[in-house]
């Protein structure tokens, strides 16, 4: 299997042409024309902001750009999913076909191929499964082992998001579809069936820090897609700071966002997507 | 039709702020597009410290009213593992001699500028007598932002106290010579007259004003319901937000010494970088605005240019 | 459910910034509903001077990202001036005693603070002498953001003048005497403790920081190409963009002082006015969000109360 | 005739439903509802802000609500009439039907009535027109004496403002439309004519400057309706200054902006209305 490998971003944020905004549940569905972006390597990200009416929010916000995951490229669309949890995602949220965003990137250090034949199992929480959806098109793509998709949320309005991947088994917190209970109820069995598998974690720091301590148990490599509050997203102002194992801190941006669990003592509160 | 500043030859009059732009994690990200590119006509590296820094916990940002507020706490290598490490990649910067020309045409060297701080004279003069040593450092920048141990205050916030500091600076080397001012001080241009006393070359300002954020009742920090947001406890507010105060404090120190003044303090348009030069400033550094846009720099120069 | 402040009794705990409220000529603007609905739980007057002030020449403002600096001079009609022909105009000042109920219930007064400057010790004590003989003024506030005929720094830049100058004043009165500390200084908490070691009963912060705009380059002020836009050349910002600043400063002064607290610097809604209370602040309040929404501080007032 | 007496603004800004915006050549001409609003006396202004995007433009402005005079009052509706030289006017003029607008108000001290049957000379220049027009209703309304209104504009786009009042002599710097010159050049031969009319005014400083020494010359009263930067509007922040005959300052926003000609030894620079 190729590895992954990303091209560099372009030095400086671009102008891209909104295509569409689709509901999917609680979350949007953004559409961008994105020709020459270079390719992206799954579990990168772009920093992006509306090119009308960035700022102005509550507060005067949002001012810096945010951090996104890509959650899809499709020949020259790149595809973001969203979900309003402030001024910057809410102002996102609101963009129609014809309107521009700036966008940086691809930025940071993806996903990386399962080690031979080991199957990738794939464990998404909320709006962290954005950049897993991208990670199924590609391990199926290059015929990778068959792929486990396990997916949570909240409530049932958050997990239509679950169409954004195919097969997915689905956990919410308040039983209103698929298993009631905690996505690492149906990551237990998964471990135990095959211990060779790699895992792909990406969603809030306590799920993500559930899944590390999982994995570390049962010896399995697992590839966490941790977030942070960026400023630059390209390693300049040093802001998204996650705890380093052994001390010391990593930058999530450019260490990451995608960290192997071994990394990390434990994936600290801050470090994750919005619950 | 390239700028001289304190000896130095730069490609144009915009650089870029210590600690708001890391060359060798840029190179990770955009490759050589940075170096054919290079945004700044010159390099200022973040604040080095003798002993390595990890910096403060996390949260370290918050977002403000057209600014940012920092409590980074100067995470670096320290002195050596900066000068084994980072100085090799950061000694061959150049950039194309006409701000914003297509690179492959003439090139001009871009000078790294050493930003260090010390918390005593000593400490500082140890750091500089340590750059003085290498040829890959053009010059020097005094970070004077920082706690004196005895009193608390920020060395750079009493013009006697900076002098003295500067003139120790001063016998270590004869490369340019740079105060970077803090502006958390009653009298900004007696501190600047202080460091040219002291022997500066330039000084550089503003640095970030002292600010605060309380964690978000709702939630927020678990635990600290209303304890403050950033991990340091106060940060640095940066950004539009402190523009006007950058140009106050700028037009009163061009006003105040002869040296030359690199003027700072959310520049985000090329229209914020004429105001410092009409100020008095001879170049312009931009800071947060990088942030936004890596590229904004190259296009400030371009446009201050003509 | 009344607040208490050093002694008088308030309906709430929201009153205006001096200088950002004219109480007489808001009763020209909106009549007797000025009265009925009386929005700050006690009013500051604008700064007092021994003799009358024109103010500086216009413009007197310039509109930044968050934010407004003004360099309105002071306008004033002299101490004189302002007993005789102000006074009485002010000292009848009453509120619903429920924040934000209908007028016609129960009323409770609404204290009078005189805000005066003086450029000596000698001036602050002759004013502070002349209010403390009016029965109508309930109590003090020194505005110390003045520059010292000699330094030229503020007289509240320095703890040690700054106790000076208040225990002087504290001789003359024994009405609450609240310190307006500048923020333009490196150490606002030590100036704040050497307001209460000189015997204030509260201090008062954010006051504006200095600020500077220069004239548009098209056009703009004639001649003055790219001279300073303001009449007084720089003036002081305020609004949005110094939240964070003001946070920052109350929490410290917060934490080193006794006596209470009144916090203001952005307070544009009840959330900004909640930070200012949960980092110690007693009071809050507002200025320039006054000018954008006159009953912006009678809504914040009723929102805080519950 | 009455002596066009205002009732006080309510204490805080009403929020106001916009009714329609229509382009009058260079400008455009807002309707609001506004029911409950006091009457307000000709040259009254109130101070607007836009109660969606205010603020997010270029450098983060507007902040500060603008002031605009009241151009009409009709049941139940106010007219205002605007030119986008800015932030501020550019977001008011992108005010839509049904958008929502926040406005505090009638503010200042508007015009008084002639004297006896003396003449009223209305003189505009540029947006300046806009008081005029409110005037021009009343006067007429009031059955006084025939008006002459002399308006003058920068070219013929502007000119197309002079549809806002009735019979209305028009100059142009550009010679577009009407006499090619000053407006001054119009009032002149009125002031020869009738040394007993009173002279309205507003518009640029140096139009409000010369139309003020001329009627110092010729003896005539001049109510001259003034401009500046303004923060609040009601006399809180002192910024509004201008310089009084006889030195000290006058706040356009309490003491005006309806200035006798004589409180003024000359209308100063910033005193005017954008030309
Ligand atoms: C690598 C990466 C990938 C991501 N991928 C996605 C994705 O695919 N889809 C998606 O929807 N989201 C994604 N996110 C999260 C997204 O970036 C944030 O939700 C977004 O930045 C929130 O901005 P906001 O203005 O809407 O909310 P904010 O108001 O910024 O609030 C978001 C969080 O920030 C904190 N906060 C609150 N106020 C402030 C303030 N003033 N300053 C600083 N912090 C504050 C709080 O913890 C709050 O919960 C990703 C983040 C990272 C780092
Ligand atoms: C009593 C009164 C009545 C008025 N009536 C009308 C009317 O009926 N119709 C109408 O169109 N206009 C009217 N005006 C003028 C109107 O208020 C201004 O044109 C408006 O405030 C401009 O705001 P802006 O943001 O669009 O432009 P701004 O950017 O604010 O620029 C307008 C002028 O302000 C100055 N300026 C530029 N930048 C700044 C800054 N950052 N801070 C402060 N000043 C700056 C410059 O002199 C510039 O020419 C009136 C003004 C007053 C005082
Ligand atoms: C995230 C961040 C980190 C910074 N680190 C440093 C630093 O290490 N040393 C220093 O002297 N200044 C540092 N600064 C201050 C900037 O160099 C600059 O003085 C300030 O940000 C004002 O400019 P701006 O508004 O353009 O950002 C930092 C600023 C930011 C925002
Ligand atoms: C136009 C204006 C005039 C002011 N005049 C005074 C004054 O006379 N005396 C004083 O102590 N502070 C004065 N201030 C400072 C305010 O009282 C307040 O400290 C400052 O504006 C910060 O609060 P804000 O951000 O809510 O406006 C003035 C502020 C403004 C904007
Ligand atoms: S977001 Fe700036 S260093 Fe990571
Ligand atoms: S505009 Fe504030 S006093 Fe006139």
């Amino acid at each position: 299997m190729s590895d992954w490998s990303a091209a560099p971003a372009p030095l400086g944020r671009r102008l891209l042409t909104v295509l569409g905004m689709e509901e999917l549940g609680a979350y949007r569905v953004l559409r961008v024309a994105d020709v020459e972006t270079p390719d992206s390597q799954p579990g990168q990200f772009a920093m992006l902001a509306t090119a009308e009416r960035w700022g102005g929010g509550e507060d005067e916000r949002p001012y810096l750009p945010r951090a996104f995951s890509i959650a899809r490229r499709r020949v020259g669309e790149s595809h973001f999913l969203l979900e309003d949890v402030g001024p910057g995602t809410r102002r996102l949220c609101e963009l129609r076909e014809g309107d521009g965003l700036w966008a940086l990137g691809p930025l940071g250090k993806g996903f990386t191929p399962p080690q031979g034949r080991r199957r990738a199992i794939l464990v998404g929480g909320g709006v962290g499964i954005a950049p897993l959806a991208i990670l199924q098109d590609t391990l199926e793509a290059e015929g990778a082992a068959p792929v486990t998709t396990l997916l949570g949320f909240r409530d049932g309005a958050r997990a239509e998001g679950a169409a954004l991947l195919r097969g997915a088994s689905v956990a919410t917190d308040d039983g209103s579809v698929g298993h009631h209970g905690l996505l690492t109820d149906l990551l237990g069995p998964e471990l135990e069936r095959d211990p060779r598998a790699t895992v792909y974690a990406c969603g809030p720091a306590p799920m993500l820090e559930a899944v590390r301590a999982m994995c570390a148990k049962a010896e399995v490599p697992a590839q966490l897609a941790l977030e942070a509050g960026m400023a630059c997203g390209f390693g300049a102002c040093y802001g998204c700071a996650v705890p380093r194992r052994g001390g010391g801190y990593l930058r999530v941006c450019v260490d990451g966002p995608v960290l192997d669990g071994q990394d990390l003592e434990h994936v600290s509160e801050h470090a994750g997507a919005p619950a | 039709m390239s700028v001289d500043f304190c000896g130095l030859s730069l490609a144009h009059r915009v650089i870029n702020g210590s600690g708001t732009f890391d060359a060798i994690a840029a190179r990770r990200a955009f490759g050589e597009e940075l170096d054919r590119r290079f945004p700044f006509a010159a390099y200022v590296s973040k604040t080095i410290t003798l002993r390595p820094r990890e910096g403060n916990p996390p949260p370290r940002l918050w977002e403000v009213a057209g600014g940012l507020i920092n409590s980074i706490g100067l995470p670096n290598k320290g002195l050596e593992g900066y000068l084994a490490e980072d100085l090799p990649q950061l000694s061959e910067l150049s950039t194309p001699a006409e701000p914003g020309a297509e690179p492959g045409g003439d090139r001009v060297a871009v000078p790294l500028i050493t930003n260090v701080m010390g918390s005593s004279a000593e400490e500082f003069a140890a750091l500089v007598e340590a750059c003085d040593a290498r040829v890959e450092i053009a010059a020097i920048e005094l970070n004077v932002s920082c706690p004196n141990v005895e009193t608390g205050l920020d060395i750079g916030a009493d013009p006697d106290q900076l002098e003295r500091v500067v003139s120790a600076c001063r016998e270590r080397t004869r490369k340019p010579l740079i105060v970077k001012l803090t502006p958390n001080t009653a009298n900004v241009p007696a501190c600047a007259a202080g460091a040219q006393a002291g022997g500066a070359d330039a000084v550089s300002l503003i640095n970030t004003l002292r600010a605060m954020a309380l964690a978000p009742a709702e939630g927020g920090r678990a635990g600290a319901a209303r304890g403050p947001w950033l991990g340091g406890g106060t940060g640095g507010l940066s950004g539009p937000a402190i523009r006007a105060v950058a140009l106050a404090q700028v037009a009163a120190v061009a006003a105040r010494v002869e040296i030359p003044v690199i003027g700072m303090g959310g520049v985000q348009r090329a229209a914020h970088a004429r105001d410092l030069l009409d100020a008095g400033a001879t170049l312009v550094a931009v800071g947060t605005e990088s942030f936004r846009d890596p590229a904004t720099a190259g296009q400030i120069a371009r446009e201050v240019s003509d």
